[in-house]
This record gives structure tokens, C-alpha cells and sequence, in this order.
């Protein structure tokens, strides 16, 4: 399996990223893919993002090495932005290369639950006044992640 | 020495991102200890980790541990909140 | 909804396709995707693509419309190429975005499944030797959009 | 009339993309009695319609129909094989 995490301040180019996917040979079918953005209701202005580097790095590599051997990916791309992010702004990218359709897409759902739960990135909403506030993490996404299966990738 | 990482609003409040501790060359201490005596320091201390602050998670080497996690020299142990990534 | 069907013999460009989507406004929290891609395995040379004009865009519609109900999304663009298609050209992309992520990625799975059972193309493969033989449907295809539920897009 | 289409295999074994069927006004038909129409036309309908050739879909003025789908005059009749897009 083809492999690229980074975490970076930069904005990023999906058609390069989906070209570079090309390296992992013929038998791709399929790609799918996950880009959050910053969501601007309730009036936010921008977000924030810091990370834990190496553990960051070391936690997504480890969520897309089981997917990669449970859905038989042959290439996964994962980009996660740090830094201030304005509404509007794309977040995180996960790209997921497989043979067919369907390992494809529930790879990626595979990966950015993981990554919501395991990887250390914490979010700081800033307001158009001033304040900011650390967002509180949400149940939602534990259930999310654990849909998958009980263990996950965190024992792996 | 333990080499100790706050980050996100443990940091914020703190006003430090990360601090030395000493631990002698073979104690093995754990997180729980370790968070006790940081709470005996001071008042910034107490209102990360003391009750009713926010839920704090932390790791051990870069990977999650829990509190009865052993800590011993040369270890990175960080502190934060439940992660809010993606 | 912000609604973009095309069937068209070009290339596409996902990050022009995306910056689309900004024009369905500030609550776009997550946007999935799907890309189907011509595999090379079997030796093939290139698919060529034929489609019943106006009827696939109405199916496709429809397909999207109930996308849009049953999953919120606040915008969905699909683009199906037609014509030659060598080994590694993208045949179909269709992009989904919604509040939150699992919306996102359910409806991509949905559309793109449906899609593949209710959408009036067909592809004939092209091998070096010239060689040439349509594709037979498959099972597994109908069996993928009939987990959605027992009616479906074409019962809309 | 009635307009016909034909995709895919069905239109390269009959060597044609399309024809029109003559019906009168009022005359109401089903996609069943104008298949066993063409078939008895020659070889070439038979071998798109008949016993053993492969699966044919049929569409009434661009949507799925069955056998037994009336069909009038100034309706749109398509052929084609099961589809295999995306």
C-alpha cells in the first residue's frame, strides 16, 4: 500500500493528491474521499488547530495501516491542516485507493471516525468579538468510531 | 528527568506548553503520582487537574495511557483534552 | 440543494468540481466523494462509454433528489464521462456535501450505487489485440444499491 | 408512430440505432406484441430477442418498463442491455 501522511499549514490540491494516488498502480477502481471544512454557522469567524507532532503522525499511520489490511487499500493519502483555518476553509483530507467502490468508500469512513477519536488534534473556535473557546469533544464521534469494531485501531 | 507536554486549553491555562521533571534514574513513578504532586505546586495546577476541571487524557511515550500508567526517566508524558480533530 | 448533474466526454478537475460547492453557503461542514477509475487489470487497453441521452440525466436526478431528502445534503455534483477511456481516466466522480461527515459519505455510497443499477450507460472494453466486448452487468451491483432499502430511486 | 432505440449490443448486432414503428391513433400496444413484432421481422431481431440471446431492458419514454408496459403512438420505446455505468 501507498502511503502519505502529512500534517501541514498549507492548503492542498485535490486533483494533485488524486494524481499522485496514479504510483499505485493499474488495479485502482475507485477512490474515495472525505474533506472537512470549517463550518461557519453560529458565526464563527475561524478555527484554530494545534496537533501533538509525532504522536499525531504516529496515530494516523497506524489507523490507515488497518485499514489498508482490512479493506485492501492500495493507496491511502491522509492531510491534516494546523494553524489558524478561516470559515470555509478545507480541514483534513483522507483519500482511500482501492480496487472496487465499496472497500474504497468505507475505507475512508474507516479513517476519518479513527482519526476524529485517536488523533491528537484539538480545535479553538475564534468569534468575529474576540473570544474563542476550545471545542468540547462530542460523544457522537466515540460511537462513530466505535461502529467499526469493538478493538480499533488504537490496539493494534 | 520526565520531560511533561500540556496542550490546548491545559496549556492556555498553565501558560506553559511543557516542563522537566526529575525522577531519579530507576524510581518508577506513574501518571497518577505524578499529576498528585503537580497539584500539591499551585493553584493553576489544581484547576487543570483538580475536580471540576474538564475531562484531561494524556500519554505516555506518544501513546494514550491511562492514569495507573507507569512513568519512569527519560519519558514523555503529555496532558489534553480529548482530542477534536478532523 | 445545490444540484450539478453532466455527462460529458471531458476531463474533469475535483478541486474546480469543489470550489462549486462553496456556492451552497456556510453550513458545508463534510464533503464525500467517489471516483471511479478505469482499471487496468485483465490487460485492458480503454473502455469506450455509451449512455441513452435524457434518460440518464433524469435518472440521475432522481437518484440525487432523494439523496438530498433522505441525507440533507446541501449539495451534490455528478459528472459521468462518455466516449474512449483509457486505462486510469477517471469515468465518474460524485461529490456530496452535507453538515457532517457521516451524512456526507452515506449519501456519496448511496448515489453512486443506485448509479450503477438505475443509470442508462454502457461500457465496452477495448483490449491491445482489438479485441473488443461489452460489459456484463453485475449482481453484486444490484445487490449493493438494493442495501439502501427495498424501493429506491427508481420507485421516487 | 412509435420510436424505437437500440444501445449498446443490441444496436450493433442489428446494425441500426433506432427506427420508427408505425401505430395507429388510438391503437393501444404493450413492449411484449412489438417485440414479437420485430422478431418476426428477420435473423437479426431474433437474435437480440429470442431464446438465448443475452438480458434485454426496455424503457418507455425514458423510464424502466416491463413486458407488459402499454405503449401508444408518440411514445419513445428503448432497448438496451442491463446497464453497467459508473
Amino acid at each position: 500500500m501507498q502511503v502519505d501522511i502529512r500534517i501541514q499549514e498549507e492548503a492542498f490540491s485535490v486533483d494533485a493528491e488524486i494524481a499522485r494516488l496514479a504510483g499505485a498502480g493499474l488495479d485502482v477502481g475507485g477512490i474515495g474521499l472525505f474533506m472537512g471544512v470549517v463550518r461557519g454557522d453560529m458565526g464563527l469567524a475561524a478555527l484554530a488547530l494545534e496537533h501533538y507532532p509525532g504522536m499525531t503522525e504516529s496515530m494516523i499511520g497506524r489507523i490507515v495501516a488497518q485499514a489498508g489490511t482490512r479493506f485492501g487499500l492500495l493507496a491511502c493519502t491522509v492531510i491534516h491542516r494546523v494553524g489558524r483555518l478561516p470559515v470555509g476553509a478545507p480541514i483534513v483530507l483522507v483519500l482511500c485507493a482501492a480496487a472496487h467502490r465499496g472497500a474504497a468508500l468505507d475505507a475512508t469512513g474507516f479513517v476519518i471516525d479513527w482519526l476524529k477519536t485517536q488523533a491528537p488534534f484539538w480545535k479553538r473556535e475564534e468569534y468575529p468579538n474576540g473570544e474563542a473557546r476550545w471545542v468540547a469533544a462530542r460523544e457522537s464521534d466515540e460511537a462513530a468510531a466505535a461502529r467499526w469494531d469493538a478493538g480499533g485501531p488504537a490496539e493494534a | 528527568m520526565v520531560e511533561i507536554l500540556y496542550f490546548a486549553w491545559l496549556r492556555d491555562r498553565l501558560g506553559r506548553s511543557g516542563e522537566s521533571l526529575l525522577l531519579s534514574g530507576d524510581e518508577v513513578s506513574s501518571v497518577r503520582a505524578i499529576m498528585d504532586g503537580l497539584r500539591r505546586r499551585g493553584a493553576a495546577y489544581e484547576e487543570i487537574f483538580g475536580e471540576g476541571a474538564g475531562p484531561v487524557r494524556c500519554a505516555v511515550n506518544q501513546e494514550f495511557a491511562a492514569l495507573d500508567s507507569p512513568v519512569r526517566a527519560g519519558d514523555e508524558l503529555a496532558f489534553f483534552p480529548p482530542v477534536t480533530g478532523g
